[in-house]
Formats: structure tokens, C-alpha cells, sequence
């Protein structure tokens, strides 16, 4: 959960998050292990970066205390709606699970730092394992119309668990499935795999969410290609604004706290 | 840190207040208040003027400020339990010298009055949190009383009321505002401990910080929190809570505010009837972050439907004395 | 009483218990339970055997019984709160005596072996108690301390380690079975309270009873309960109880039975990972009857899936010592 | 809620409770103030007397701690259905109004001691108020192919909120409506207008349910008309079964506790 070490926060700008009763479009299942959730917010669709999250929690008394944080899987600014993919494992994304299209959530975004894409980029590399995919969608909506070339790498248990694809797919990204059940997801057979396609032609950035040891791979692969690398972390989160200190990244130094994942984060720059 | 804040329109939750027209405020030693409604520490920042009004509350309350720089607790601080969170973020500081310098500020320009609240693990650290503020534009300051004492086996410091008096005495000493000490759940003798405070020169008492818990991870065998035990908040406490305000109120003539659980307008009548004169919400503005101004507007409305003028007419009317019987 | 039972098939929830693979005994203080689930005093009656098998119980534990005939407490005596429930019931009791005659019978019956719950208004009349009770059959005394000590003011008898301590050396004196002491929740000093009823020969300690709490209905000025203040009880007190049940468990070397806010074979793991022996449900029957039979059922699987042979081999493995920190 | 002092504990047989975990077969609105719920449960619909109750509770980790007192309204024991009909006025019944069709509810039952009807009586008077009368209905159900004549007087706040004419009416009883709203149901003009009804003929059981002033009434008229008189009374409930002591009808008298609303009620006779 929390995110190694050597996490280097970003600059760049956040926009003003909003709090909306959103109504909910669309609450369906997705595959064996994910749900998608649609709700309108034109004010969060258009604001959004690519990387940021939003809060949710259900409109009962009686459901979840604490919003639950999910990354914005994709939005459309011109429709004014928000998608959000999400697992569930626990009570708060099971009471999500039960909130029908019609009714309504409480969402705050967008919230946190999102990927910074750097102006001479012309290559980038996902590497995403799982839910974590979803926070970078958004990376390839933005760069869907630019010449940046995008490439990804989802990992997953299995072929459905491994969501995306398709979104990816329709941004034109050069996507590619590893899976633990098809034995192709192992650290080697993916670092072996990766250097074979980029050796010659590497990308400058790579951005990566949803597992330490694709993390790991990451800050290597940076290395060996004088790249960049980011990655988005999470933490368990009360408020998602920064002021209840809830989620920091880590253990701090003795005086100082760690950064704030809401709002230093959720994307960090990994220092390499 | 440096953060560009695009500017854009506010997002605000639907309800927004209106003219009053009942009389919401009330008087909390020396201080007085718009309306009872304020934020409880720790639960609240200037980062939530972006989605409600501010202006509109009783007051601000800070997050606990030592006097030197603090980390806070291993990670994970927070998980969720039944109908409430458990909470042990340990009180991350900037400390108050760089929290006067850089901190207040953001709380000062929100436009309603500002509570700082005050730590510290010996009596000396207190003392020297308050010499720090002094004359620093605040309009009160609340000691937290739940910190551990240090100097007397880490005990919560308002287990022992003697320490808790000289502590609280020497802030009062040190302060040209109105004090309030802030008391931890203390369910057999929590009216000793308000009376302390009294005595010891609290213009009121706070009733009560969070509930000492523990969850756990039984695959892994070991608590939710990296800390260990922690803090239950929100409505799993507000029956607990309300009960110590009641015996608070009973045991002392400064006004109680009454914190624990409150989501709703209704909650903050069930709290002025038991006791108290004002209220802080902490917990609930997680889930719904203008919950706070919500309720400030439907205060006109709640006064109404009670049948009382000025909200203040509601304070401490509870009619059947409860009796603590088995 | 007249009631003709008409005799008719037993209605069940769903799961039966199977042979269980795995161990689930436990030994408490000298009684050895067939597995740590047994109920909650006040939250069970022989009432339930039309509704689950109860002899898979490792105990059943009676109703608190007071020495003379006692009415309960005023009308309302139970409401719901957030995530659980309030009560005061103030514990009507037909008498020692008449219990013994009429009352215990129902609970041998039961084919679990059987606890009885003792309680008293004064130091006298819990040994009034144990005297009636002496050689009647059952199993072990669970001693209620939680009731107000009327020759010391009235507060809760265990806030006074000293009457408490004297109350249960002279019940352990008059019992040939083993005496539990269920403690009242001391956020504060539950350790101090479980060692002085160990060092006053209890083979075991029960922690803890349910929280006293206030609900307030503002618009009557009243409180909800006839009584006024009541006991908090249900998921909403379960991370504090099992704090309290760690912090017990660390204090004192006999077994601490677990009681808070249980409602699964999950809730249970916790409860034995924190450091207690057995457990015992109460709220959580209320809605689902047959619960405590299905827990039961599940703790086999449950075994399995936390990766012990024996469920005793849960008790006390919390791997990380937690802090107690602000 | 808790009844007139002068009780009296009827005798009787109480069938055996079961509970399980019933599938909710319907749940819709009545009125503007109230709903139905009926689901399966052929042993409940069996052995229920008149005038029994269940406990309910819907089936979710985050809704209600306790289950809700219902009256049954009717029994089909042929269908193996039960029908309560409700008011939603607080956090229980609001979530139970939240249970679909399709769904389970875990229901105990049937529970209490119902309605005692002689077995010389030749007419009954029922005196309902609200939804009171859900407490009565099975009494019509019961004597509907018998000789016995069952009259009823609906009390309500207007028309939407009387409820049970029609179930009553199905079972050959004979129905007046009295409601706030056109002046009617005042005690002095219903009493007026029962003694011109029935001082000639007199029910011999008077029974009634909903109203502290309709059971004071039911006691006038049963002293005046030498009837005997039943009054199914409400109480907060936990276990509903009778050990967890939270329903006491009364303060007691000292040393003895006040009977039990869900073991010696909750009908009780009326000490005229
Ligand atoms: C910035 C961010 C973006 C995220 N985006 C997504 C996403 O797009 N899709 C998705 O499926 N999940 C996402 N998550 C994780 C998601 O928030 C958790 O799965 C969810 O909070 C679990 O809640 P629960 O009540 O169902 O589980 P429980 O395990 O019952 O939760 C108990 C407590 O722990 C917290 N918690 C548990 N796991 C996590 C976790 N992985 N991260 C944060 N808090 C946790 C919960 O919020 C809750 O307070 C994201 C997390 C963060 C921080
Ligand atoms: C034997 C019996 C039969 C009943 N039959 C019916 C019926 O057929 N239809 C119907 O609409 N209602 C009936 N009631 C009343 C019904 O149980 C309450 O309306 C319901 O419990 C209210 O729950 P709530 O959470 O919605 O309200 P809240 O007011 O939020 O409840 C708070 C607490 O008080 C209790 N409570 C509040 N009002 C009552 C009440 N009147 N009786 C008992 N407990 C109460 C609740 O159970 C809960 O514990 C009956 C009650 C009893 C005792
Ligand atoms: C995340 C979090 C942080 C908190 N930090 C502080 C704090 O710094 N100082 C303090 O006095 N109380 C702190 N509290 C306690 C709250 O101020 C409040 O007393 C408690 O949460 C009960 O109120 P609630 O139920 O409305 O949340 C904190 C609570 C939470 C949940
Ligand atoms: C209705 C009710 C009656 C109770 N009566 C007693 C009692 O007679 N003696 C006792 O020691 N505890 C009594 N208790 C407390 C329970 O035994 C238990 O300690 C408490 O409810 C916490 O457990 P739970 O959360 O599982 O209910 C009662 C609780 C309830 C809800
Ligand atoms: S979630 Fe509150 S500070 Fe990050
Ligand atoms: S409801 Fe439990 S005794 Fe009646």
C-alpha cells in the first residue's frame, strides 16, 4: 500500500477540486472482478488531469463512513460524464456495488497530482498491473491526439483481470497482456521482453501503477534508458484534500512527515 | 511546495444557507459564536473553503499544533470500522513557530473565528505551544488533553488531573484568549476531569476526542493501523459521546462542546439539549465535505421545528435527569 | 405461567454444524468448552432451542441474577443506534432462589454447559448469591461487577479495584466451580481491573460488558430510554471492546473472554488474535437468531483459512505490539 | 407505546417460532404512508394465530441492529405467504422499505399470544386506529367462514391512512371509517354512534389495537355492554422472544416486572 522509498514529489498545476450529489449513469459489472461506475460531473469531466482521482461515497446513513479514493478511468469533458473501474473486496466497494444507475454520490475531485508529460516526450511506457491500470487511462486519453507514441504493458492474474485494453486500444496505444495464468507476467519475462522492443527506440517517460515489483522494473528500466519514471501509489484516505493527514507515503524521517499521497500525490516521480 | 490553484468556480454541495431567522448564536466563555457549528481538529483545512462556505461556521478549529516538528505515526492511519473510522495519524506537527509563520494564515483568511489547538508530551511543551501564539490573532485556543504524559508514564494526560491542571493553568496563564481543554473519553470520570479543567481557569470544555480502539488483521496477526491501537470516531461514539456531555454539563458551570458523531442537524439539537453549548464535527465532513454548512442551514429550520426562538434556548434542556443505573 | 408448546418441527436457519476437523476446544480457567462461542448474559434464553441446536454451544450463560425479586427499569427499555443498540433493561430478576427452583432448569436442560451470571446492589448480596447457587449444577459464575456499588456512592463497582476485589475473593470462596468477572469498559484501567480480579482468585475475566451511552430526543426534551442513560452495545463498540480485550490479555495470565460486538466466525478471529480465550455474542443474535449455531459451523473453515490445526493456537498472536500514541 | 396499566395476561396456546431467511416475494407501496411486504414462509403462514407478530430484519451487515416487531396482516397457509403492512417512520422500517422482491429478510415467527376468541361469542367489534388494525386483520381472516359477525370501526387521520377495509371487508365483516379529517373519529361521536349501533345486540369481545383513546373507549363499552375486551399493545423489541427483557408492558410493581409485550402479549386482556 504504501509506496517505496525513494518517491519524489511533483510540480505542476491541481485544479480546484469540486463536491457534487452526482447521478450515477451507469453501475454494472465489467468482468468476474470489476465494476464500471458512470456518473455525470461536467465539472470534474472537464477539469480532470490525467492521473487524478476522485472520492466517493455512497448517499445513505447507514452505508460506509469514509469516501472511498478511485482513480478517473476515463472521462468525457464534452459529455460532462465520469467513468471510474473499480474492484470489490471490502464493505465500501461492496455498498458502491449497490448503488443503482439513478441514484445519486457524493463526489469530490478531481483531487491529487496527476502524470506530468513532459514537453519533448515523444515516447511513453504504461506498465500497470490490475486495478492500477486504471489510473493511467487517462494518460492515453490525453496523448490520444498528439504524436506521443504510447505503449503498455498489463499485467494481470489472468485475461480478465486485466481491464483497459480496450480503452488503451480506441487511444491508439501499442498495448500488450502479460498474465500470471499464461506464465508471461514474471518480473524477467517482462524486463527481457521490454528491452527487446525498446532498446532500440526507448521511450522517455515511463508511468506505472498497481505493483512494487512492476515499480521496481520501472526505476530499472529508467535507468538503463536515461528515462523518466513516475508512478501512481495509494494509501488509505480519509479526507483526499490534504488535511487530514491520513495518507501519508511512507514513515517520514523522524521530524518531517512523509508526503501526503492526496495530495502530494497520488503520482510521484521515482527517483532512479 | 509550490501549487498553482487554477482558478475556477466553486463547487459547492446544493444546499447553501440563507438569513437566519431564528438566532443561532451562542457564548462559549468569552468567545461569541455565529452558531454553535464548528469543525473538530484534525478533521478539517483551508483546503475546504474550494467546497463550502466557511464563512458560514461558528468557528475554525486547527489541527494540533506542537511546539516542535512531528512526523506522525506509520502508515496505515486509517481504516474503517463498524459505523466509524479508527484513526492513528500521531499528530504530524509543523511545529508552532513554522505553523504561526506559514499555518495560521490559511486559516485566519476563511473569515470566521479561529480555534488553535494545542499539544504537547510534557507540561513544558504545552507552555511553550502557547508562548509561541501569543498575540498571534487567534480567537481561542483548545488544549488537547489527550496527548500522552510523557513526563508521568505516558498515560493520557487527563487521567491525571493534577498534571492536567498545571497544564492547563499555565496555557490559561499564557493566553490572552478564552482556553478550552479538550477532554478524552474517560467514561466512569469524565465530570472530575471537566471540573479540573474549570478549576484550573478553561473558559470550557471540549467533550470528547476520539475512542481508544484497535482492529485487526487476523490472516496477518497484526493491527489494521502501523500504529497499533487508534482512535474510533464518527457515529459508532455519538450515544457514548453524548452521554459524557451530559455528565460534563451536570459537573461544571462552563459551557461544554459537544463532539463525537454528529452528522445532522438532529444530532446537534440531541447534543445543546444534553448539555452543550456548542458542537464539532469531524468524521462526517469526510464523506460530505459541506456537510458542515449544511447543517448551519438548516439550523433556522431546526429552531423552528423545536419551538424556541434563539438555538441557545435548547442548551442543557433535558427534562427527566438521567440515572446511571445498572 | 401457563404455556402449552405445541409441538412442531424445529425451524432452522440454513447451516448445521458438520463434524468439525479441526480442534475448537479451548480450556477456560479450569472449564473446558467444546469451542470459545458461547452467548452473552442478558442476550440468550432457553427460548433460542426452538430456533438452533444450542447444545453446539461451548457454554450458555444466564441472565444476571440478583439476590432478591427485582422489577427492570422503566419503559422504553431498548432503542437502536447507530450500529447498535442501547439498553437498559436494568436487569429484572426473579431472585436467587426462585431462579434456582424455576429458572436453571431451563438453561441445564440446554445440553451446553451453563454459566450463571450473579449480580448485586452490595457486597452482601453477591454473596447472598453464590450461597443460594452453591452445588445447584452449573458449570461456572460469571460475576456482573458492572452494577452500581450503592454502599460506595454508587458508581460502577469495578471503578473501585478494592469492593471489587472483596466481592469476588468471597464468591470465589463460596463456589466449587470457576468464578469469571466480567468487567465493565474502563477505557483507562481495564488492565488494573482484570488484575485485581485475578489476584482476587477469578479464573477468568470477561471483557466487557456494554458502554453506557445516551440517546436524547430533542423534541420531547427526554431522554429515549425510561431509565435515561442505558449500555451501548452491537458492531458499533466491537474495536473498542477488542482494544480493551488486548490491553486485558497483556495485564493479567488467566484467560480474558471476549465480548463486544461480534456478529461472525471473522469477528471472533480477531477477538482470539487480540488475546482472548472465548468469546460470547450478544446484540447480534437479536436479528439472526440462529447465529451463534453458524458461527459455530464456521469455525472449522476458519481454522483452516488462518492456517492453524487447533483454534486455540489464534489466542494472543498479534505479531506487532500496538502503541498506545496520540 | 406502553399500554393502560389494568392488563391482564390471556391463556392460551403459543405455536412453536421458527426462523429463516424468507424470500421477499412483494415490497410496494399501499398508501402514500404505507407498505406491504409478503414473503414465503409456509410454516410461519401455518402456524400463525390471529393477532401474532414476527420479528423481521433485512439481511445486510450495515443496516439495522435490530429486528422490527410486525403484525401479521395475513396468512395464506395454502400459498405459504405472509403480508405485513407498514409505516415507514424511522431507520428500521426505512431500510426493510429498501428489501426487493427477490431478496431475503430473516423473519422469526410466529411470535406473542394472539387474540382469544370464545367460543361462545356470536359477535365481535373491532376498534382500529392506523396501523393498529394490521394487528386485527387475521382475527376477520380467522372468523370469516364462521358464524360469528365481526364489525370493525377504521380509525385513521383521513382516508389514505386507514388501512385494512378491504382485507376486512373480503372476510364478511362490516366496516365503518371514521378519519380526522371529516370530524368522525372523535371518541364522544364514535362512542355515540357505536351505542346506537349495538346497544340492541352486543358484540361479546371488543377488541382493538393502535390507540390509547380507542382502548380506553373499548373498556367503556365493554363495562357498559358486559362484553370482554382485548387490546394488542406495542412495545420496543429485541428479542421478541421473551429473554432479553427489553418489552415490558409497565414499571412493574416494585419487586415483580410488568408482563412481557412479546411473551405474555402482545394482546392482553383489558381489566374493565
Ligand atoms: C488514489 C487512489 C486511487 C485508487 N483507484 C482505484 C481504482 O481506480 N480502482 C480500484 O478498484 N481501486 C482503487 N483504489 C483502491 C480503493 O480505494 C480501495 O480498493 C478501496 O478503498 C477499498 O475499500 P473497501 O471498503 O472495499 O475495502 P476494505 O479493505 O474493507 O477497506 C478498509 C479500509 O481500508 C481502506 N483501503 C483498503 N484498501 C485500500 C487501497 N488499496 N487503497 C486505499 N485504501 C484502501 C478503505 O478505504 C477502508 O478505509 C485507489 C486508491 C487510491 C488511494
Ligand atoms: C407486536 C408489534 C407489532 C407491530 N406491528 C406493526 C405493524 O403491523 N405495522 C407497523 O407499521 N408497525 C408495527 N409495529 C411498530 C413497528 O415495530 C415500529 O414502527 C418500528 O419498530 C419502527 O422502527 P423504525 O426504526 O422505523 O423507527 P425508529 O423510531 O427509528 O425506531 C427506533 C427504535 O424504537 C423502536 N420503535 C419505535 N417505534 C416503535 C413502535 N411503535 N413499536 C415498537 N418499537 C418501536 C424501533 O424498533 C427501534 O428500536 C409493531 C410493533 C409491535 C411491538
Ligand atoms: C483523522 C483524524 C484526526 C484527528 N486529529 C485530531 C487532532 O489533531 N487533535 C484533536 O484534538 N483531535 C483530533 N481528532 C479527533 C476529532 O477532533 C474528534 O474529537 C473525534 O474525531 C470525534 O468526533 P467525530 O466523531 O465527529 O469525528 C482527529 C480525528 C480524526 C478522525
Ligand atoms: C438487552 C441486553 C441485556 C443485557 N443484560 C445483561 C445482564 O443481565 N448481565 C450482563 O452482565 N450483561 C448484560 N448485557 C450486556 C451483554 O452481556 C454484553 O456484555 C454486551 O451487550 C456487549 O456485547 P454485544 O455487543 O455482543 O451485545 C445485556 C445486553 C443487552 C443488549
Ligand atoms: S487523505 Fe486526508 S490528507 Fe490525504
Ligand atoms: S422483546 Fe425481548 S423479552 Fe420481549
Amino acid at each position: 500500500m504504501s509506496g517505496p522509498a525513494a518517491l519524489g514529489v511533483l510540480e505542476g498545476e491541481r485544479p480546484v477540486p469540486a463536491c457534487e450529489r452526482a447521478e450515477v449513469l451507469v453501475s454494472r459489472p465489467l468482468s468476474d472482478r470489476y465494476r464500471l461506475l458512470r456518473f455525470r460531473s461536467p465539472v470534474i469531466a472537464e477539469r480532470a488531469r490525467a492521473g487524478q482521482f476522485v472520492m466517493l461515497a455512497p448517499v445513505t446513513e447507514s452505508g460506509p463512513v469514509l469516501p472511498r479514493p478511485m482513480a478517473i478511468y476515463t472521462r468525457d469533458a464534452a459529455a460532462g460524464v465520469v467513468d471510474i473501474v473499480y474492484g470489490v473486496v471490502g464493505a465500501g466497494t461492496t455498498a458502491l456495488s449497490a448503488v443503482a444507475a439513478g441514484e445519486t454520490v457524493v463526489v469530490t475531485g478531481p483531487l491529487g497530482r496527476g502524470f506530468a508529460i513532459h514537453d519533448d516526450t515523444e515516447r511513453v511506457l504504461l506498465l500497470g498491473r490490475g486495478v492500477g491500470i486504471c489510473a493511467m487511462t487517462t494518460v492515453a486519453q490525453d496523448l490520444a491526439d498528439t504524436p506521443v507514441r504510447v505503449a503498455a504493458v498489463l499485467s494481470g492474474r489472468h485475461d480478465a483481470s486485466i481491464i483497459g485494453a480496450d480503452v488503451l486500444r480506441a487511444c491508439r496505444a501499442d498495448v500488450r497482456r502479460v498474465t500470471d495464468a499464461d506464465g508471461t507476467s514474471g518480473v524477467p519475462a517482462v524486463r527481457e521482453r521490454l528491452h527487446r522492443a525498446f532498446d532500440v527506440d526507448p521511450p522517455q517517460q515511463i508511468l506505472t501503477s498497481g505493483s512494487e515489483r512492476l515499480t521496481r522494473l520501472a526505476a530499472q528500466l529508467a535507468a538503463r534508458w536515461r528515462a523518466t519514471a513516475q508512478v501512481s501509489i495509494e494509501a488509505h484516505m480519509a479526507c483526499g484534500l490534504g488535511y487530514c493527514h491520513g495518507c501519508a507515503a511512507g514513515d517520514g524521517d523522524g521530524t518531517r512527515e512523509a508526503p501526503l499521497v492526496c495530495r502530494d500525490g497520488p503520482v510521484f516521480r521515482l527517483r532512479t | 511546495m509550490t501549487t498553482r490553484i487554477v482558478d475556477a468556480p466553486r463547487g459547492r454541495e446544493p444546499a447553501t444557507p440563507s438569513r437566519p431567522p431564528a438566532d443561532l448564536r451562542v457564548e462559549l466563555g468569552g468567545l461569541a459564536l455565529a452558531n454553535p457549528v464548528m469543525p473538530a481538529s484534525g478533521c478539517f483545512g483551508p483546503e475546504l473553503a474550494d467546497l463550502m462556505p466557511v464563512d458560514v461556521l461558528g468557528a475554525v478549529v486547527t489541527k494540533t499544533v506542537f511546539a516542535t516538528a512531528r512526523p506522525g505515526n506509520r502508515t496505515h492511519r486509517i481504516t474503517e470500522v463498524s459505523h466509524g473510522m479508527l484513526n492513528s495519524v500521531g499528530i504530524p506537527s509543523q511545529g508552532a513557530a513554522e505553523f504561526r509563520r506559514s499555518g495560521l494564515g490559511g486559516y485566519a483568511a476563511l473569515g470566521a473565528p479561529v480555534v488553535v489547538s494545542i499539544g504537547g508530551l510534557s507540561t513544558a511543551e504545552y507552555w511553550r505551544v502557547a508562548d509561541e501564539l501569543a498575540g498571534a490573532g487567534h480567537a481561542a485556543l483548545e488544549v488537547n488533553v489527550s496527548c500522552p504524559n510523557l513526563e508521568r508514564g505516558g498515560a493520557t494526560l487527563d487521567t491525571d488531573p493534577r498534571a492536567m491542571s498545571e497544564v492547563v493553568a499555565g496555557v490559561v496563564a499564557r493566553s490572552s484568549t478564552p482556553v478550552l481543554v479538550k477532554l478524552s473519553p474517560q467514561l466512569q470520570t469524565i465530570g472530575d476531569a471537566a471540573k479540573a479543567a474549570a478549576d484550573a481557569g478553561a473558559s470550557a470544555v471540549t467533550v470528547c476526542n476520539s475512542f481508544p480502539g484497535l482492529a485487526v488483521n487476523p490472516a496477518r496477526r497484526e493491527p489494521e493501523l502501523g500504529n497499533g491501537t487508534g482512535g474510533v470516531s464518527g457515529p459508532a461514539v455519538k450515544p457514548l459521546a453524548l452521554r459524557l456531555v451530559w455528565l460534563a454539563a451536570q459537573a461544571v458551570d462552563i459551557p461544554v462542546v459537544g463532539c463525537g458523531g454528529i452528522r445532522s442537524a438532529a444530532d446537534v439539537a440531541e447534543f445543546l439539549v444534553a448539555g452543550a453549548t456548542a458542537v464539532q464535527v469531524g468524521t462526517a465532513t469526510f464523506a460530505q465535505p459541506a456537510l458542515m454548512a449544511r447543517i448551519v442551514a438548516e439550523l433556522p429550520a431546526l429552531a423552528a421545528r423545536l419551538g424556541v426562538d434563539r438555538l441557545a434556548d435548547l442548551i442543557a434542556t433535558l427534562t427527566t435527569r438521567p440515572k446511571e443505573q445498572p
